[in-house]
């Protein structure tokens, strides 16, 4: 007894310094960094950037200016304003692609962990057949067969996140559920006759929703960073549709000269990416502590 | 405090803070005691009174991170609080031992017991891989093992509770330490068990000439067991006294409600923590006064007033840390007082009034 | 008959050998998913009984069916005729007729997937036009870069997040855990394909100037690929790089999943146990609380490999190796549809094995299981 | 008389067949052709590309060349397997492996004359419809088949049979051989004869006839012989100074040749030479010209080659590396256009189908380049001078037709459509009407390297700015070795491209000519080297002046009468002359460096093509 009390204490005595109420300046500067990053992206047309496909004469490869904050790319392009609608692209493939897998996936775990057993297993391995096949090779596979000519890569691309993100997100969501269908209010719930839908929406799916938000951020993080990676082989959305793994895969002959060129859209994923992960390791942390309290 | 000649260890005014959100936590607050070679003490208390924090501090196995321990800790005359993790490493093992409460929890579930049980001959010892295995054979056929040559290569979830407890005995003892450590050895294991376990360690200890700090929460457990009884509330010691003495002379009222915790064989042993009604103070902010006066059935105004000492009764080694003795006749009133105004009911017990 | 029964998991393992170094004699490319699925065979009859290596091998096969049927009706959603598609410059309108009849394109669906089924099993993976190569030698000739890729890339992805993991686990809480944490998560998001290019620039092609300062080196080859028959030595250099840059995201994933296991197994019981041995510090963390710690990883480590096979293809892009994902790159861009669905049925394969053997893997390591799984 | 008339025609006519290329990294594809005349011998670099022909010449000081070493090449593209001459569609990459393997019927002289190399003499009949030429006694192909008249009349044969290379054969009606001579018929009086078979075209290489007979592909082959051929069409058995070792397809891997010690040019040889001076020689195909820049400094490669002007830029001054610039033997980059539409009467009167329609599939029909209101609005939206200076780093000048400066039929204005955006947008209002498109939607297909990529964002962006809304432009990456394949099948929109370097625009009729332009043979309905597929009655009448008429005056004039008709009809949209870059470790010495056994020295560099029999390493060691 006294070691479990023991035990308890000196979990929490670790995680005062860190989570202790505040979640820390870090904490808020990653907001702070999404929200200017969103802001821009969604009001991009209202807001006084240049236009992203234009290309400035005389401006190629120039550094950062007055004029061009961040300089210009290869033909002269406004990398600021590109930067931003790259942004756009990133975060709506992220954002879809996550919130598709989120209903999804969360559909299916919450079911499999509520009602475990024979559905269970049968969603679990519906979950593991999206496994199978590596996550790029498999979308590069259907941009192949599907759309050799990318004209509807946008769908495609949403499609395929959407499809891997469902298994991790299920999985969270199942391990979640089996936890709390054994809590006690949960059970108190079904002793009064409250119907399964009910529970599960009910009594359930609040309490998992907190890890599954903060998990569903660090899955974004990495949908930003696959569509980097697809761009940078020049296979997600066409050209000249600014998307930050295409700016850095068009920045690369110019490395050597102009680095900022591909320097300003690593930045820009890399700290989305970073602010994404950290805000979801924070949000984790304290929802984690907090359930422990409980 | 006098302290015997031939004392093994000695503590003094230990104290052991954990640095929490709330605030300062006092676990261990200003322990006294010495322990000679040979002799055994048991240590009695409720959860959270800081037994087993205080058995960890003497051992000073507790984490560094926002933990506070003061005092000294004198073992053979070195002072434990002064020792580097190295030399105190030396020590673990063939100078002390502990054993702990969880017997499952105690052993790693994915290295086999041979192993764990030679491991520390191997690096104190410098056995062999061949002499350790044959020494941990040795130990765990003298733990009452059976079939020990087939069991060395099992895994610890292959084994009973009862047994898996013998092993970490086997463990513990396997550096032939002067001082063991047992905390709560029996909490987890069933009744009928436990006898057995507590009569492996007396009978080892008497083999090996040992002495033995017993930890638990039963005062049945060390009755008639150890040499001494060492009451602890709260992190202080409250009570202590050689065991015959301590049974038949009791001073302080805590020990009292202790005793009478004792499973019945008409109760059930799971209910024994809840037997003393009222609950523990809060470590962080205790009380002025008694840390038991909350819970006393012969409290009086003194008692929340004034914090008693720590003082030596008639009886030859016999301390204790209360105004109104158990037996004394000031007691007797204080209880017919507390009756009188209600605080106490009939059958004794103290009536609590929520706040 | 008694001894039959008994022992039905060993003799169907015996057969399935059999069946498999049938294969691997037959084609080249599938000997090495195959060899693997024999090592993984034989390390789970080893580590737990055969019994259940064989049935975890069996379960394996409804998995291969769903992976083949999904590539093969990827490959029947062709747009356009296929047989222009594939043939490309200098058809003739005999050879677009041959091989829409090869393909069998006036066939129905499910007659046609049998057909490449048959084909599959023995190893035919079908002829690319347009590399005018069996295609099954190709895959196999590529994969030998990809796979040491990966493999190096796991080796050096564990080098740093295992002693990294560890001590900030052990340090949970302070400075040191901090630095080590955040500069991890930094790893976490730098795409693997920038890190390429920063390496190549710093570290092989003499980096850049600024201000008349040359900032970086030449230590390191920035290109091609030399086999292990070349030299050792230089076949190392040439796959530090690439390793490099494909195994830093790895590390920061594992490092920060073996901390906070690291940090839960620290809190048990059996921890305070090996400390109140009088171990060092060092001893405990590596042979008593690493492997309980390990397990979250070992998964994680499995399904890593499809992550990394998808960075091999951007990784052998820069670095110009001759590996499976230079193949699937070419293949993709030359619309090489046989080519890119071979590769793929190989890859997914290989990742399937890769997963069977992590999960028999966690289970060698974890007596407990091994005992559910006998128990079972 | 006979002989001063073949050796005046010598210098002019050059021929090529299919060289169908693609440059790895440039932002267009190439299509390589004819060596050109080169003026005099430059020496300064800066001062030649003004002119517009820069020398790829190795200029460096004479020292002794030494055997030894082993040079790793970084090449753009795997384009060429199968390797064998009939089958290849051999871009530079192809055609620098051929080189190494074997050698050329003819040779391309340093004054842009044709020498002969493999051959020894060679006579015209008095009607020059037939040609005899005599083959150097004792030479040997690597298996020890020896090379006589049989053997080279097999190869040419090969190449006539072929569907790829023998609609640009199709002049020569019959091949024989007599012991060491072969004679070649042709159906018209052929000027310059089998001298065009010279190492800027494919079929001049000679391959061992015992080999190419096992190779399944073989177009001489019957249907028994086919099926129990098993021969490897990439392992080339050829004459050259090295002999083939392996080769692996694909990016990263390579193409491995080892000195031939038998090689007819040395020590063993019949002119008692030393060639070649390298142990080994390794082509590894690196695609990316970033891989295969840091493949250089990184000390992976020895020497690599490049059409990228802004990667050539980068080298100009840098101690480090030997830089080389050619343009002499001038392609052109463009943006080739498909006008594939109606029917094609000159080639249906010669397959008699007077309806032979020119797009049978279809593929071309929503093309809105197939209307000149079109093609003129895209030309005058697109700033070739920004082109040029952006994208080709300045070293490069903006094209106006397909004749480079110093070449015949070059003219200072073609009449092509120039940058202005007013007058594009007049045009682009009656293409709207022209298509019944609104807004115009066109296809641009591109390699898929990110400077290409670039290249088109900046084009999509001039006509963005010059028509907004009334267009839309799908830009499509794919495989440099497929565009070609896209090209033939007529496939394609707009497409990014490099061709026509020659040095007469004689040689070059067969991409311009109307008999061309629509399936050139029944048996391969999708084909076509006329890319453009344009049919133009004025165009086939300009270049007959060209091709058969004597008189240099009428030539030059019937050649600028076909510059100012791509002028007129903008068949293509021209951006840049293009350059090639030759760029080595300083030790391999003697890169361009050729001569003939008689002591003629060769062109240096042939559109980024040269010779390798005659590098070496200093100290033989090429890594040092």
């Amino acid at each position: 007894m006294i070691k479990l009390k023991l035990r308890k204490r000196t979990r929490e005595v670790d995680e005062t310094s860190r989570t202790n109420n505040s979640l820390g300046l870090m904490f808020w500067a990653a907001v702070s960094f999404l929200a200017v990053l969103t802001f821009c992206a969604i009001f991009a047309d209202i807001l006084p950037f240049k236009n992203p496909t234009q290309t400035f004469k005389g401006f190629n490869k120039n550094g950062p200016s007055g004029s061009f904050l961040l300089g210009n790319d290869g033909v002269g392009r406004d990398i600021l304003s590109r930067v931003v609608y790259g942004a756009q692209t990133s975060l709506v493939i992220a954002v879809v692609g996550t919130s598709i897998a989120l209903i999804i996936g969360g559909s299916i775990g919450l079911a499999a962990g509520y009602y475990r057993g024979k559905v269970d297993r049968l969603l679990t391995i519906m979950l593991n057949t999206t496994l199978i096949i590596p996550p790029l090779i498999l979308f590069i596979s259907l941009i192949l067969f599907l759309d050799p000519a990318a004209e509807r890569r946008m769908f495609i691309l949403i499609f395929t996140f959407a499809l891997l993100s469902i298994a991790p997100i299920g999985r969270v969501v199942r391990a979640n559920t089996m936890a709390w269908s054994e809590r006690e209010f949960v059970l108190a719930a079904q002793t009064i006759g409250a119907r399964n839908g009910r529970v599960m929406f009910r009594e359930i799916l609040p309490n998992v929703a907190p890890s599954l938000i903060s998990y569903s951020l660090i899955v974004m993080a990495t949908l930003i960073i696959v569509e980097g990676a697809v761009a940078f082989l020049g296979l997600s959305v066409p050209s000249p549709t600014p998307t930050w793994g295409d700016m850095i895969n068009k920045g690369r002959p110019h490395l050597d000269v102009a680095p900022h060129i591909t320097l300003m859209p690593a930045l820009s994923m890399f700290l989305t990416v970073l602010s994404l992960n950290f805000i979801g390791d924070k949000l984790q942390e304290k929802f984690e502590s907090k359930a422990a309290i409980l | 405090m006098k302290v015997a000649e031939d004392a093994l260890l000695e503590v003094d005014n230990l104290r052991t803070q954990f640095d929490t959100p709330g605030g300062l936590l006092t676990a261990v607050d200003g322990v006294s005691f010495s322990l000679s070679k040979g002799k055994s003490l048991g240590v009695v208390g409720e959860s959270g009174s800081g037994k087993s924090v205080m058995s960890r501090s003497i051992m000073r196995l507790l984490p560094k991170v926002n933990i506070q321990t003061e005092g000294t800790v004198r073992f053979k005359s070195r002072n434990l609080m002064e020792l580097a993790p190295r030399d105190l490493r030396k020590l673990w093992g063939p100078e002390m031992a502990m054993i702990f409460q969880d017997p499952l929890g105690s052993l790693n579930p994915v290295v086999k017991v041979g192993k764990q049980v030679a491991e520390g001959l191997r690096v104190h010892s410098g056995f062999s891989k061949k002499e350790a295995r044959s020494e941990a054979l040795k130990l765990l056929r003298e733990v009452g093992i059976s079939e020990p040559e087939r069991r060395l290569d099992e895994y610890p979830h292959q084994f009973s509770g009862g047994m898996r407890q013998r092993i970490v005995i086997a463990i513990a003892l396997a550096c032939q330490p002067d001082l063991l450590i047992a905390d709560e050895p029996t909490t987890a294991l069933d009744v009928t068990v436990q006898a057995q376990i507590l009569d492996l360690i007396e009978e080892q200890r008497n083999q090996r000439n040992m002495s033995l700090i017993l930890v638990t929460h039963d005062l049945g457990v060390v009755a008639g067991r150890t040499d001494e009884i060492m009451v602890m509330y709260a992190g202080r010691i409250v009570e202590r006294a050689p065991t015959k003495v301590l049974f038949a002379n009791m001073k302080m009222p805590y020990t009292e409600a202790l005793l009478e915790s004792i499973p019945k064989l008409e109760r059930p042993s799971h209910s024994h923590l809840l037997s003393i009604p009222g609950q523990p103070p809060n470590m962080i902010d205790a009380p002025r006064g008694c840390k038991f006066a909350p819970r006393c059935k012969y409290v009086q105004d003194r008692c929340v007033e004034e914090e008693p000492e720590l003082i030596s009764a008639a009886t030859p080694g016999h301390l204790y840390r209360c105004f109104f003795p158990v037996g004394s006749a000031e007691s007797a009133d204080a209880l017919a007082r507390n009756m009188a105004n209600g605080k106490v009911d009939e059958s004794g017990s103290r009536v609590h009034i929520r706040t | 008959m008694k001894f039959l029964k008994r022992n039905i998991g060993r003799i169907v393992l015996t057969g399935l050998v059999l069946v498999i170094l049938f294969a691997w004699f037959a084609r080249p490319p599938f000997s090495w998913t195959f060899g693997l699925l024999i090592l993984v065979g034989a390390f789970g009859a080893l580590v737990t009984d055969a019994n259940y290596a064989a049935r975890r091998i069996f379960s394996l096969i409804p998995v291969l069916l769903i992976v083949s049927f999904v590539v093969f009706s990827l490959m029947s959603s062709l747009p356009g005729d296929p047989a222009l598609t594939i043939l490309g410059a200098g058809a003739t309108a005999e050879s677009i007729a041959q091989l829409n009849q090869e393909l069998g394109f006036d066939q129905p669906f499910f007659n046609r997937y049998g057909n490449w089924m048959g084909d599959v099993i023995v190893g035919d993976l079908g002829t690319s036009r347009i590399l005018r190569e069996d295609v099954a030698d190709g895959i196999s000739r590529s994969i030998t870069p990809t796979l040491q890729l990966m493999a190096y890339s796991l080796i050096l992805a564990v080098l740093i997040a295992v002693p990294a993991g560890m001590y900030s686990g052990y340090k949970n809480g302070t400075r040191q855990d901090r630095i080590i944490s955040y500069t991890m998560l930094g790893f976490l998001a730098i795409p693997n394909f920038v890190l390429a290019l920063v390496l190549v620039l710093f570290l092989a092609v003499g980096g850049v100037t600024i201000f008349g300062v040359d900032i970086g080196f030449r230590w390191l080859p920035a290109a091609r690929y030399v086999p292990i028959g070349a030299g050792w030595s230089d076949h190392l250099k040439h796959m530090l790089l690439p390793s490099l840059s494909l195994a830093m995201s790895q590390a920061a994933v594992f490092m920060r999943l073996l901390r906070s296991d690291m940090i839960g197994t620290l809190r048990l019981p059996f921890i305070d146990l090996a400390r109140s041995k009088g171990l060092k510090t060092g001893r405990i963390l590596f042979r008593h609380a690493l492997r309980p710690s390990s397990f979250t990883l070992i998964t994680v480590m499995g399904l890593s490999v499809g992550s990394l096979i998808g960075g091999a293809l951007i990784t052998e892009y820069v670095f110009t190796l001759p590996g499976v994902g230079s193949y699937i790159f070419t293949g993709i861009f030359k619309r090489d549809f046989v080519a890119v669905q071979g590769a793929v049925l190989v890859i997914s394969t290989l990742f399937i094995v890769v997963l069977t053997f992590s999960d028999l893997l966690y289970l060698a390591l974890d007596p407990r299981l091994k005992h559910q799984s006998e128990a079972a | 008389m006979a002989k001063k008339f073949v050796k005046a025609f010598a210098v002019l006519f050059a021929f090529s067949l299919i060289a169908a290329a693609c440059g790895g990294d440039s932002d267009e594809t190439a299509i390589e052709n004819e060596p050109e005349v080169v003026e005099e011998e430059v020496t300064q670099v800066e001062e030649d590309r003004e002119q517009g022909d820069a020398t790829g010449e190795d200029t460096r000081d004479d020292m002794t060349a030494v055997h030894g070493g082993r040079l790793v090449y970084g090449v753009e593209a795997d384009t060429s397997n199968p390797f064998v001459p009939y089958a290849s569609s051999c871009a530079i990459s192809c055609r620098m492996i051929l080189r190494s393997v074997s050698d050329a019927l003819f040779i391309t002289g340093a004054g842009g004359n044709i020498v002969p190399h493999l051959v020894e003499t060679i006579v015209p009949s008095a009607d020059f419809k037939s040609w005899t030429m005599a083959i150097r006694d004792g030479i040997k192909f690597h298996d020890g088949t020896p090379l006589d008249g049989a053997a080279v009349a097999y190869n040419l044969n090969t190449c006539r049979m072929s569907p790829l290379t023998g609609p640009a054969l199709s002049q020569i009606s019959d091949v024989t051989s007599d012991g060491q001579s072969v004679t070649i018929s042709y159906t018209f009086p052929e000027a310059l004869g089998p001298a065009a078979l010279n190492s800027s075209t494919q079929c001049g290489f000679m391959f061992s006839p015992t080999w190419l007979q096992t190779i399944a592909s073989n177009p001489l082959l019957t249907a028994e012989q086919r099926a129990t051929a098993a021969g490897n069409p990439t392992e080339l058995v050829g004459v050259g100074a090295f002999t083939f070792k392996s080769y692996t397809p694909g990016n990263g891997n390579s193409f491995i040749a080892t000195r031939n010690a038998d090689y007819w040019r040395g020590e063993n040889g019949i002119t008692g030479e030393e060639l070649p001076y390298l142990d080994e020689i390794e082509f590894v195909v690196s695609v990316d010209i970033q891989g295969r820049s840091n493949g250089l400094k990184g000390g992976q490669f020895d020497i690599i080659h490049t059409s990228n002007a802004d990667e050539i830029k980068k080298y100009e001054g840098n101690e480090d590396y030997v830089l080389l610039q050619a343009n002499d033997y001038g392609e052109t980059s463009m943006y080739m256009l498909n006008a594939a539409q109606g029917t094609n009467p000159y080639a249906g009167a010669l397959r008699g189908d007077p309806e032979l329609a020119m797009d049978p599939l279809g593929m071309n029909s929503t093309n809105p380049m197939i209307h000149l209101s079109c093609r003129k609005a895209a030309a005058h939206s697109l700033d070739t001078q920004r082109l040029a200076d952006e994208r080709g780093a300045g070293i490069v000048k903006p094209a106006n037709g397909p004749f480079p400066p110093g070449s015949m039929g070059y003219l200072e204005d073609t009449g092509y459509p120039k940058f202005d955006i007013a007058m594009a947008q007049t045009e682009m209002e009656q293409c709207k009407i022209d298509s019944g498109q609104d807004p115009v939607t066109v296809g641009v297909t591109i390699g898929q390297d990110p400077f290409s990529a670039e290249t088109a964002d900046l084009v999509v962006s001039m006509m963005d700015d010059a028509f907004g809304e009334d267009i839309s432009v799908v830009v499509t990456p794919i495989e440099q070795g497929q565009l070609i394949g896209l090209a033939l099948a007529g496939a394609y929109h707009v497409m990014g491209w490099r061709n026509f370097g020659g040095v007469d625009p004689s040689e070059l009729w067969y991409w311009w000519s109307a008999y061309t332009a629509s399936p050139v043979n029944p048996t391969v309905p999708e084909l076509a080297l006329n890319f453009g597929r344009f049919v133009d009655p004025e165009m086939e009448t300009a270049m007959q002046g060209v091709r058969f008429n004597p008189d240099p005056a009428v030539r030059k004039a019937s050649a600028e009468a076909v510059n100012r008709l791509f002028g007129k009809n903008v068949w293509n949209l021209w951006t840049t002359w293009t350059l090639w870059g030759l760029i080595s470790s300083p030790r391999v010495m003697d890169i361009t460096t050729f001569t003939t056994p008689e002591g003629t020295m060769t062109a240096p560099v042939v559109a980024g093509k040269h010779s390798v029999q005659q590098i070496w390493c200093q100290d033989g060691n090429c890594q040092g």
